[in-house]
């Protein structure tokens, strides 16, 4: 259980994957200028990631190596990932049509999202099984899901600041994104 | 207009449209492997190479793609490209390729590729697609490798430190090294200087268009009652 | 029993209430002309009644009052009507509202239906509201709401408060009446007690005005003395200098320990609450039959050599006040800021030509030259302003919001229970006009509102026009068609009755097949 | 208090059906021609979403409405239509490598099958439990007003 | 509208403000006064180097960025925050440095962490914390070394010899450099940690002195008068340095109830290190803190707890900068999620 | 009526995209069969290079990558798990081995070290393959920040012998980093470790692996 | 065995994802509803298209830019642009420029009408009433100030006037604090 805490630890802060391992910044960057798409799209990226991260372990482990075929894993990846998405999409819409269509619409968003690829992977990178791909996927996807919310909930309040005129938009979100990044930095060594 | 067409792709691809500075696409590469030049010149080379093959095979099949699934269509080739190119680089080019780790196989999502196949290569005839395709993806590069270029210098002190992992050993003469006994701004290289550095430079493109289109309006305003130019 | 409670922060201010509460009340000379607006309440205008020629009376009824919430006017002295024109009115807008304007013929006559009644005490309670109402009494604590419609709660009263706090600085009109009609104003209460039937009643006073306690609580004890045992139940209570503690919220608190609930009114918690002026108004109103026509105007300030106390016909214009209260005026009037209420929750008036009306309690010369222009910095989120917000609420956070318009994210942070009592902006820093931020947020979300309403009328009748002309495209259409149709038909009957001599069969056949693509 | 539009497409006694419309994908696109992103919403994701609204509302068919939940409610929604399936999986999957572990099984198939079982029965218990149900009846939205 | 209308736009109050954002930072730079005095005559004449060196260029950085962004330069340059930014960070450095380090901090404190989110009250990050954590990470080598206390020291430096280490990087004959360093207590404490000694035997070490830190216990206490003081001047409310002090005290004191081998004793965390600085005078900040009342106690608590993390699992000796900015990342939502109720606030406002 | 033409339309689109990806896969077969063999070789020099570095190429003539066998020793090697050690041979003799030893209580986590021993016990050389120490300040450990790791090449068990195998502040042999104590303590601490290791074990560590087979055979024949 | 596999596995995903893609294809823009709302209603045909709803489309289908109605001013790009996540911009100048000051009402001068109901035909939100050959008025809660009704529609010259809407004290605003100088 400890190995799993502190798996779960590394990968929401430690080694965020925005922060850290530079994962998944273009929504990050894109859906953070408001609080509520973020929260959204936070939890929409959390569910998607984990799963896809579990099933392209499944995939990589039980299809791909026993055949050989390792070479074609970021086609099946994505192809995972893709139908991930759209089952994901069918299921909310069934189960909760209002949720759906709060949240439904950062499904889509997802498949480009490089973070779901870059975990899968990395899980096969790391030589993760099951349990571990999981606890990564999640942890992944919680620590993208706390810093894209605490960003967006920056941006808002950047949004009355006086920044100077060429840093304005991108710029100043970056450097945020830099700084968010230093702070970050005292989680080094925790895990 | 149409002698145009052909400098607008270019102008828009590197200026106005950079996938990078102006469309904030692809950032994940962009950020993590230019902490040097030619770290930043390997992908970037490896990313313009895909979003021209894709460009081109999108281009030229776009009259068999159905509309409903152009999308799925879309992620596969790209997919399959990408995969080739690894292959390729990890057959040829094995030292860079374990330095740009899994962003190479990550160039599948990079945003701009499925963009440019979706807003030009599905519309336009095959010699536009693969120029746009070859613009844009050199419009990413360079700003990859500037990236590179600025995080090195800043870091360590040199250019091109590296040089050998994608030309071979005899490369390693064209490291330049501008401080021989320099510290290093170790954040320049770390995650956080990755950021800033690029907030800086697209800081600093806003600043030149903006004292351009600064220009023009004065130039427009003889003929025209000038207008409050607030943007 | 004597208990006190504390409300949220509040500021502690220098009174200056010495400059004007030393000399007893004055009687003005009358003015030239009174201006007299036909709102001077809150709730809809009233309607006038008289034309440009009439003669009118003193105390007589001149514009009507239109609907629940709105009050009469009365005619504040006798004079011709001259103009019914747009005046501007004390307003900070500076906008010209519709007044009735009277030229004064010197004799302030009263109307001749005014008397005092002869006894008040049989009067039923309907009667007695109806009376309020028609005499024009709104409350003149500040917020001039209609007293009549606050005299009718909807549940059991607890306690009636008199509010004598009067906790703005330079104001000494309420420190003035007490101390010089403090029977009147005990009388007025008892009539206000039969209406809304409290368990006790309570008149506030903020401590720095002993005098006032001291007046009303002798009174209480001649009126007891005079036989009047009702008033036993009648408490004076001093209550802590602090200002907002005369706004009714806070005063409901430190009395009772009750909060009116947010955006609520203070019967829901069992109170009701006048201003002191107000009562007295009600004490005119019924045993003298007089309508509100007059009230008491501090005119104060630095530069006014006479400041003191006026009891000033409502529709004067303030100019007059000013000229008859010495202040300063070597640079034409234009040297002198003059704010009407309170430094704290008064406003600029637009001019000295708009006339006094019920709401004015005090009008503060001061020189424009004292007015230490301050350049606002960036709020540095101190809290200072929240420490003091008697609403707890976050002032900063509402300022910021204010500027980015960002009205959901003000309604979160309950911009509408701002009572713009200016504390915040007293405590902070920077110099943030906040409260300023504050108005102009909230006509802002108002204009914000109406416009949506008002696109969305729009979208509506352009749906319905748009429904309506393709309606008659269509029927024109149709009829077109018909017509086309008929043609043909009896273009094809006559064809047919043409051949019908030829063949017969043939023609059934035809008819049949019209018929059916008709 | 998140606000949605909605279209109304039929109305019923106390009730309506209305269509909810999506809002903008992603706010990342200076320029949207060029953004994969944008292209992919707009090839994978659909538009309508139809749900019954309880209402007594004076509205037509073709009216706008406003949808209204409760931000809290639709939060912990959020978090049991998302999240509770994971945690459900993960801790199965733990669960399966503990019993492996016990038993001395030197294989991850039972945390496999376990960690799919978390998932599955968590999702199930979501559609199928009766407290599940009365959540979901709490999520309803309500329709606050027509839009205007 | 009218002219008369604009004339009348001023609105109330009317009663001009009694204090201004230059009066604050002036009391915040006197409360920190004792401390610095105190800290020059135990740690030597390198900290009053460092403040007059990150002071005088954080002014000039401060006036530059006005002018480049046309700002008035008077009202900002003379307010004060530069001067608490500067004293700040340079507290947070070690005493002895080249002259370019604490001018590099100003540079990264008020050009990146402040002017370019628009100068004062508009930067999200606390401004000499961020400087601090980006000197750190680039250069961890010249902020680990820290000059010792001068009664640990055999030959304590001159002001001129100082001055002459800081400017040109020489040291008096042959002395070493290493000859003025001693590790900080709390750095102290990790290295021995990983070394597998018990907590109690490195706690009894002579740099720990008193109450946690040979020389520092004193400077932290005339911190604490300041800060006291600073309260009682409601220049900062109760809130937070109340939390911090509350969560790093009883965490750490239940860690050495737990087990006194493996954690230091509370004192060492209270005084030891930047705790009392930073709970009246860093977390405090006002501009990067939370505004609300439960707000502010979640906010000192979280940074309670964070430094003691930092402290005892994490890569760095003392965590307070990081836990400082790590909360402030959370104070947008902190504020958002603790609006306070409205006076008579109804419990139930979902009907109207 | 809809639904049916709703279904072709979703078969013919499962075919297109069904062929599709069978012409990628089918590419991308074509490219790996080109550069598979490529990428093999690339591993294995990449494998190479590295232990060349902690022993010398010229100092040994076997397929080294070949000759490679488990071991598991956590307290002297640090890691919990088997790791493989790779054997130098000249003319059948041996010539040196290569240890993978983990140096557990870095600054910031585990350090991974490569050490090359030769027979005679004496240090081929040391390589950093994996840390997270402070980037510089312990990072001085990699070859590419710094020859401190040089440092170790010619030392054993007795050069310096046991009390100089420590960093000068604790009384050794070995300079530590200028301030940086832990990391050089930790290095200095996993090489001895790995050097004790040795000395325990030398003559299995070059057991050849027909001999293993050897063994275990001979051991299931005894169990049957 | 391996191509068997493959082919099977991109079958299957192909016949999934090309079941969901025309499964869930969709019909017509759903954002025009919601850029519809922030547009003013006053339907006034300056963006260039017969009115709002149809600008609305337009923006929708991406073939017009959100920058062409001046009564919504710079606000109003600035809210389409946050609804869309486009960047703001400044108002075309072909549409027309954003009127500063007083909101404008039509008013018809009752004496020079000849009633020929022009007016009435025009006016997009029925604010017109009158009868063919009498005089006609402007229902001034109604008109939206649209400013299609002038001449040259109107035959007479000086017959519809736009007069500005009358401030009074419920309608009137606080000045934005910012614009008076009050804060940097
Ligand atoms: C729309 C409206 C309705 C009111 N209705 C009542 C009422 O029914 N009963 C009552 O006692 N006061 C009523 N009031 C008056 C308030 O209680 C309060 O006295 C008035 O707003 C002035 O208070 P202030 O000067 O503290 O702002 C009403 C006020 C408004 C604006
Ligand atoms: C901040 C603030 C301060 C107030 N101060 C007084 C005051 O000192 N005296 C007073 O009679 N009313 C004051 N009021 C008005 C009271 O809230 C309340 O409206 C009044 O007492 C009700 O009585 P009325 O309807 O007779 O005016 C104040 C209101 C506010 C918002
Ligand atoms: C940010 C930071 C990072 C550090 N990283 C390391 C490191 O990676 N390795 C290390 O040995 N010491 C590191 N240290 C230094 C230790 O805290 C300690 O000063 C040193 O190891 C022992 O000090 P000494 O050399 O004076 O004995 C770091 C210190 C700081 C402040
Ligand atoms: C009580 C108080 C504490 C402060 N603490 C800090 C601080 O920790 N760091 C800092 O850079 N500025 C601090 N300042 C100064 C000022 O708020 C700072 O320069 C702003 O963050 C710059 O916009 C403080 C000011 C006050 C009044
Ligand atoms: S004006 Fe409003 S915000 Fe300011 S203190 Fe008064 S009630 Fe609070
Ligand atoms: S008092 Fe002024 S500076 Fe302080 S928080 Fe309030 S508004 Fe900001
Ligand atoms: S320009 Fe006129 S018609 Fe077009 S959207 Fe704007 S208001 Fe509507
Ligand atoms: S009356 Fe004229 S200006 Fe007013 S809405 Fe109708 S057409 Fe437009
Ligand atoms: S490149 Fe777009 S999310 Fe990573």
């Amino acid at each position: 259980m400890g190995e799993y805490l502190t798996l779960l630890f590394a990968t929401i802060f430690v080694n965020n994957m925005v922060l850290s391992r530079f994962l998944g910044l273009c929504p990050f960057m894109g859906v953070s200028k408001k609080l509520e798409p973020a929260i959204g799209m936070g939890l929409a990226t959390a569910f998607v990631l984990t799963l896809a991260s579990v099933c392209s372990y499944l995939a990589n482990e039980y299809l791909l190596q026993p055949f050989g075929l390792e070479y074609l894993k970021t086609v099946t990846f994505i192809l995972v990932i893709a139908v991930i998405v759209q089952g994901t999409e069918m299921v909310l819409r069934k189960t909760s049509p209002l949720l759906h269509s709060v949240l439904g619409i950062y499904l889509p968003l997802i498949t480009t999202n490089c973070a779901v690829l870059g975990i899968a992977l990395l899980n096969v990178q790391e030589d993760n099984n099951f349990v571990r791909s999981a606890l990564y996927g999640f942890g992944g996807a919680t620590g993208f899901t706390l810093v894209m919310v605490l960003f967006a909930s920056i941006r808002e309040r950047l949004e009355l600041a006086d920044v100077p005129e060429s840093f304005r938009g991108a710029p100043i979100a970056l450097m945020t994104a830099g700084l968010m990044s230093v702070a970050f930095m005292g989680f080094a060594g925790m895990a | 207009m149409s002698d145009n067409v052909y400098g607008d792709i270019v102008t828009n691809g590197l200026w106005t449209n950079n996938q990078a500075l102006v469309a904030l696409l692809g950032l994940c590469p962009l950020l993590a492997v230019s902490s040097t030049a030619i770290n930043g010149l390997g992908l970037g080379v490896a990313t313009m190479a895909t979003l021209t093959l894709t460009n081109l095979i999108v281009a030229s099949i776009r009259r068999w793609i159905l509309q409903e699934i152009r999308i799925p269509m879309f992620v596969i080739i790209i997919a399959c490209v990408v995969t080739a190119i690894e292959l390729l680089m990890n057959a040829h080019l094995h030292d860079l390729y374990r330095v740009l780790g899994i962003f190479v196989p990550l160039i599948v999502t990079n945003c701009a590729i499925i963009g440019r196949a979706e807003a030009f290569a599905s519309k336009n005839n095959v010699v536009r697609s693969t120029l746009d395709g070859l613009v844009m993806g050199l419009g990413f590069a360079l700003v990859l490798v500037f990236l590179g270029i600025i995080r090195e210098i800043l870091g360590y002190g040199t250019i091109f430190r590296g040089a050998e992992l994608m030309l071979g050993p005899w490369a390693s003469d064209l490291t330049i090294t501008l401080a021989s006994n320099y510290d290093g701004l170790l954040l320049a290289i770390l995650p956080p200087g990755a950021f800033m550095a690029l907030a800086v430079i697209i800081a600093l493109k806003n600043k030149i268009d903006r004292v351009q289109q600064r220009r023009s309006a004065n130039a427009v305003s003889v003929a025209v009652p000038l207008q409050s130019s607030r943007a | 029993m004597n208990k006190l409670w504390r409300f949220n922060g509040g500021v502690k201010l220098s009174g200056f209430k010495s400059l004007s509460n030393a000399a007893g009340v004055k009687r003005p000379p009358l003015p030239k002309r009174l201006y007299l607006p036909l709102q001077q309440h809150i709730g809809a205008p009233a309607e006038a009644l008289v034309e440009v020629g009439d003669k009118v009376y003193k105390g007589q009824l001149i514009a009507a009052s239109s609907s629940f919430i709105s009050a009469p006017v009365h005619a504040s002295s006798s004079g011709t009507v001259v103009e019914l024109k747009k005046h501007i009115i004390a307003h900070p807008s500076g906008i010209a509202e519709d007044c009735i304007v009277i030229e004064t013929d010197g004799k302030d006559e009263w109307h001749s239906s005014i008397s005092a009644l002869s006894n008040p005490d049989a009067l039923d309670l309907d009667e007695l509201r109806s009376r309020i109402s028609e005499a024009g009494v709104v409350g003149l604590g500040g917020a001039v709401f209609p007293s009549g419609a606050k005299l009718k709660p909807t549940r059991s009263i607890d306690t009636l408060v008199i509010n004598g706090a009067e906790c703005e600085p330079y104001i000494t009109c309420d420190d003035r009446l007490m101390r010089t009609r403090p029977r009147e104003i005990i009388r007025g209460l008892l009539l206000l007690r039969r209406l809304v039937n409290p368990t006790e009643c309570i008149i506030a006073v903020e401590d720095n005005k002993p005098e006032a306690v001291q007046h009303l609580r002798r009174a209480i004890d001649e009126l007891k003395s005079e036989g009047i045992g009702s008033v036993s139940t009648v408490r004076v209570v001093a209550v802590p200098t602090l200002f907002p503690a005369g706004g009714e919220k806070q005063l409901i608190k430190v009395l009772t320990g009750k909060a009116v609930p947010q955006r609520g009114l203070p019967y829901e918690v069992g109170v009701v609450c006048l201003n002191v002026g107000t009562t007295a108004a009600v004490y005119d109103a019924i045993y003298e039959g007089k309508p509100l026509i007059s009230r008491l105007v501090t005119i104060t300030g630095p530069n006014v050599k006479h400041a003191a106390n006026y009891e000033v016909p409502i529709g004067t214009p303030v100019q007059h006040m000013l000229d008859i209260a010495g202040a300063d005026d070597t640079g034409g009037g234009e040297q002198n800021r003059l704010i009407m209420g309170g430094p704290m929750m008064g406003h600029v008036l637009p001019n000295a030509q708009v006339p006094v009306v019920k709401a004015t309690n005090c009008i503060l010369v001061e020189p424009k030259a004292d007015v230490v222009p301050t350049t606002a910095m960036p709020c540095i989120r101190c809290g200072s302003c929240a420490d003091v917000c008697p609403m707890h609420l976050l002032p900063q956070q509402l300022y910021w919001h204010a500027r980015g318009k960002a009205f959901d994210k003000l309604d979160h942070h309950n911009l509408a229970d701002c009572i713009e009592c200016g504390c915040c902006a007293v405590a902070c820093p920077s110099k943030i006009p906040l409260v300023h931020y504050f108005r102009f947020a909230k006509t802002e979300k108002k204009e914000f509102d109406a416009k949506a309403i008002f696109a969305d009328q729009s979208r509506v009748r352009m749906q319905i026009r748009e429904a309506r002309i393709a309606q008659r495209e269509r029927e024109l259409e149709e009829r077109k068609a018909k017509r086309k149709a008929d043609r043909l038909k009896k273009k094809k009957a006559k064809a047919a009755a043409a051949a019908a001599s030829a063949n017969a069969s043939v023609d059934d056949q035809d008819q049949a097949s019209n018929g059916v693509s008709v | 208090m998140i606000e949605e539009q909605a279209l109304v497409i039929a109305v019923e006694k106390g009730a309506v059906v209305v269509q909810t419309q999506r809002a903008s994908t992603c706010g990342s696109c200076a320029t949207k021609q060029g953004c994969g992103t944008s292209a992919l919403a707009k090839g994978m994701g659909k538009g309508y979403t139809e749900l019954r609204v309880v209402s007594d509302l004076d509205v037509n068919v073709g009216d706008t409405v406003i949808l209204a939940i409760d931000e809290s409610s639709l939060l912990k929604g959020a978090v049991f239509v998302y999240l509770l399936p994971l945690i459900a999986m993960i801790l199965g999957g733990i669960t399966g490598d503990y019993c492996a572990n016990l038993f001395a099984l030197n294989s991850e198939w039972l945390s496999i099958v376990f960690g799919v079982a978390g998932l599955v029965g968590s999702l199930l218990l979501i559609r199928l439990n009766p407290y599940a149900h009365r959540f979901q009846q709490q999520i309803q939205p309500r329709m606050v007003c027509r839009k205007y | 509208m009218s002219d008369n209308a604009s004339t009348s736009q001023a609105t109330s109050p009317f009663v001009p403000s009694s204090t201004s954002v230059g009066a604050v930072m002036r009391k915040v730079i006197y409360a920190l006064i004792p401390g610095v005095v105190l800290y020059m005559i135990l740690f030597g004449w390198g900290i009053v180097i460092n403040i007059i060196l990150a002071s005088v260029s954080a002014l000039l950085f401060e006036a530059i960025m006005l002018m480049v962004r046309g700002r008035p330069l008077r009202m900002f340059l003379f307010d004060g925050s530069a001067v608490v930014t500067a004293i700040l960070l340079t507290l947070a450095l070690p005493p002895m440095l080249s002259w370019w380090i604490p001018v590099l901090g100003s540079f990264f404190a008020i050009v990146v962490a402040k002017h370019l989110y628009g100068g004062l009250g508009y930067n999200p990050f606390n401004p000499a914390m961020m400087a601090y954590a980006i000197l750190l990470v680039s250069f961890p080598l010249q902020l680990s070394l820290w000059a010792g206390p001068l009664d640990l020291i055999a030959q304590p430096l001159t002001f001129v010899e100082t001055l002459n280490y800081s400017l040109f990087h020489q040291l008096p004959g042959a002395m070493a450099f290493d000859s003025l360093t001693a590790a900080t207590p709390l750095d102290y404490l990790r290295t021995q940690v990983g070394l597998g000694q018990t907590v109690e035997a490195i706690t009894r070490a002579p740099i720990f002195g008193l109450l946690g830190g040979q020389g520092m216990e004193w400077v932290n206490s005339a911190f604490l008068l300041g800060g006291l003081w600073l309260l009682y001047m409601r220049i900062i409310s109760w809130h937070i340095p109340v939390a911090v002090l509350a969560s790093i005290g009883s965490i750490s004191g239940l860690a050495y109830f737990l087990d006194p081998a493996v954690f230091a004793n509370p004192s060492v965390h209270l005084w030891g290190g930047a705790s009392i600085l930073c709970a009246f005078f860093i977390a405090t900040d006002p501009i990067t803190a939370s505004t609300t009342p439960l707000g502010r106690i979640i906010y000192g608590l979280g940074i309670g707890g964070l430094t003691f993390a930092i402290r005892t699992w994490g890569g760095y000796p003392d965590g307070v900068a990081f836990a400082v900015l790590l909360m402030g990342l959370v104070v947008p939502l902190l504020d958002h999620y603790t609006v306070p109720k409205v006076f008579g606030a109804r419990t139930d406002r979902g009907n109207q | 009526m809809a639904i049916s033409s709703e279904h072709k339309g979703m078969v013919v689109a499962g075919w297109l995209l069904a062929v599709s990806a069978l012409l990628g896969t089918g590419l991308l077969a074509v490219v790996n069969q080109h550069s598979e063999p490529y990428i093999a070789e690339n591993e294995r020099i990449m494998l190479l290079r590295s232990l060349n570095e902690v022993v010398p190429i010229e100092s040994y003539d076997n397929e080294i990558l070949e000759d490679q066998m488990m071991v598991l020793a956590p307290e002297y090697l640090g890691s919990k798990k088997a790791s493989i050690v790779y054997r130098a041979r000249k003319a059948g003799k041996p010539v040196a081995v290569v240890l993978t030893v983990v140096a557990p209580n870095g600054y910031s986590g585990p350090i991974v070290l490569l050490v090359g021993i030769d027979y005679s016990g004496d240090i081929t050389g040391v390589r950093v393959v994996k840390h997270r120490e402070t980037p510089g300040l312990g990072d001085a450990i990699e070859i590419e920040r710094s020859d401190w790791i040089e440092r170790f090449t010619g030392k054993s068990r007795r050069n310096p012998g046991r009390a100089g195998w420590k960093v000068k502040r604790d009384g050794g042999e070995f300079d530590q980093l200028t301030g940086a104590t832990i990391t050089p303590r930790a290095v200095v601490a996993a090489v001895s470790g790995a050097l004790e290791y040795f000395e325990h074990n030398r003559d299995n560590l070059f057991i050849s692996n027909a001999e293993i087979q050897a063994r275990d055979e001979e051991a299931k024949g005894l169990q049957q | 065995m391996s191509v068997l596999l493959l082919t099977a596995l991109a079958l299957a995903f192909g016949v999934f994802l090309g079941f969901v893609a025309i499964k869930f294809r969709v019909e017509g823009d759903p954002i025009v509803e919601k850029i519809d709302t922030l547009l003013p209603q006053t339907q006034c045909g300056q963006c260039g298209y017969p009115g709002c709803r149809p600008y609305a489309e337009a923006i929708a289908s991406e073939e017009a830019e959100i920058n062409q109605c001046p009564p919504g001013g710079e606000a109003g790009v600035q809210a389409l642009a946050e609804l869309l996540g486009k960047e703001p911009m400044p108002l075309n100048p072909d549409n027309g420029v954003a009127e500063e000051g007083p909101a404008m009402l039509a008013l018809i001068d009752e004496e020079t009408c000849i009633g020929c109901t022009k007016c009435v035909q025009i006016c997009p939100v029925d604010a017109i009433s009158g009868a063919p050959g009498f005089m006609h008025t402007v229902l001034d809660v109604y008109c939206t100030g649209c400013e299609l009704c002038l001449p040259p529609l109107c035959p007479v010259d000086d017959c519809i006037i736009m007069v500005p809407v009358e401030a009074n004290i419920r309608t009137w605003k606080w000045s934005n604090p910012e614009a008076v100088g009050a804060v940097l």
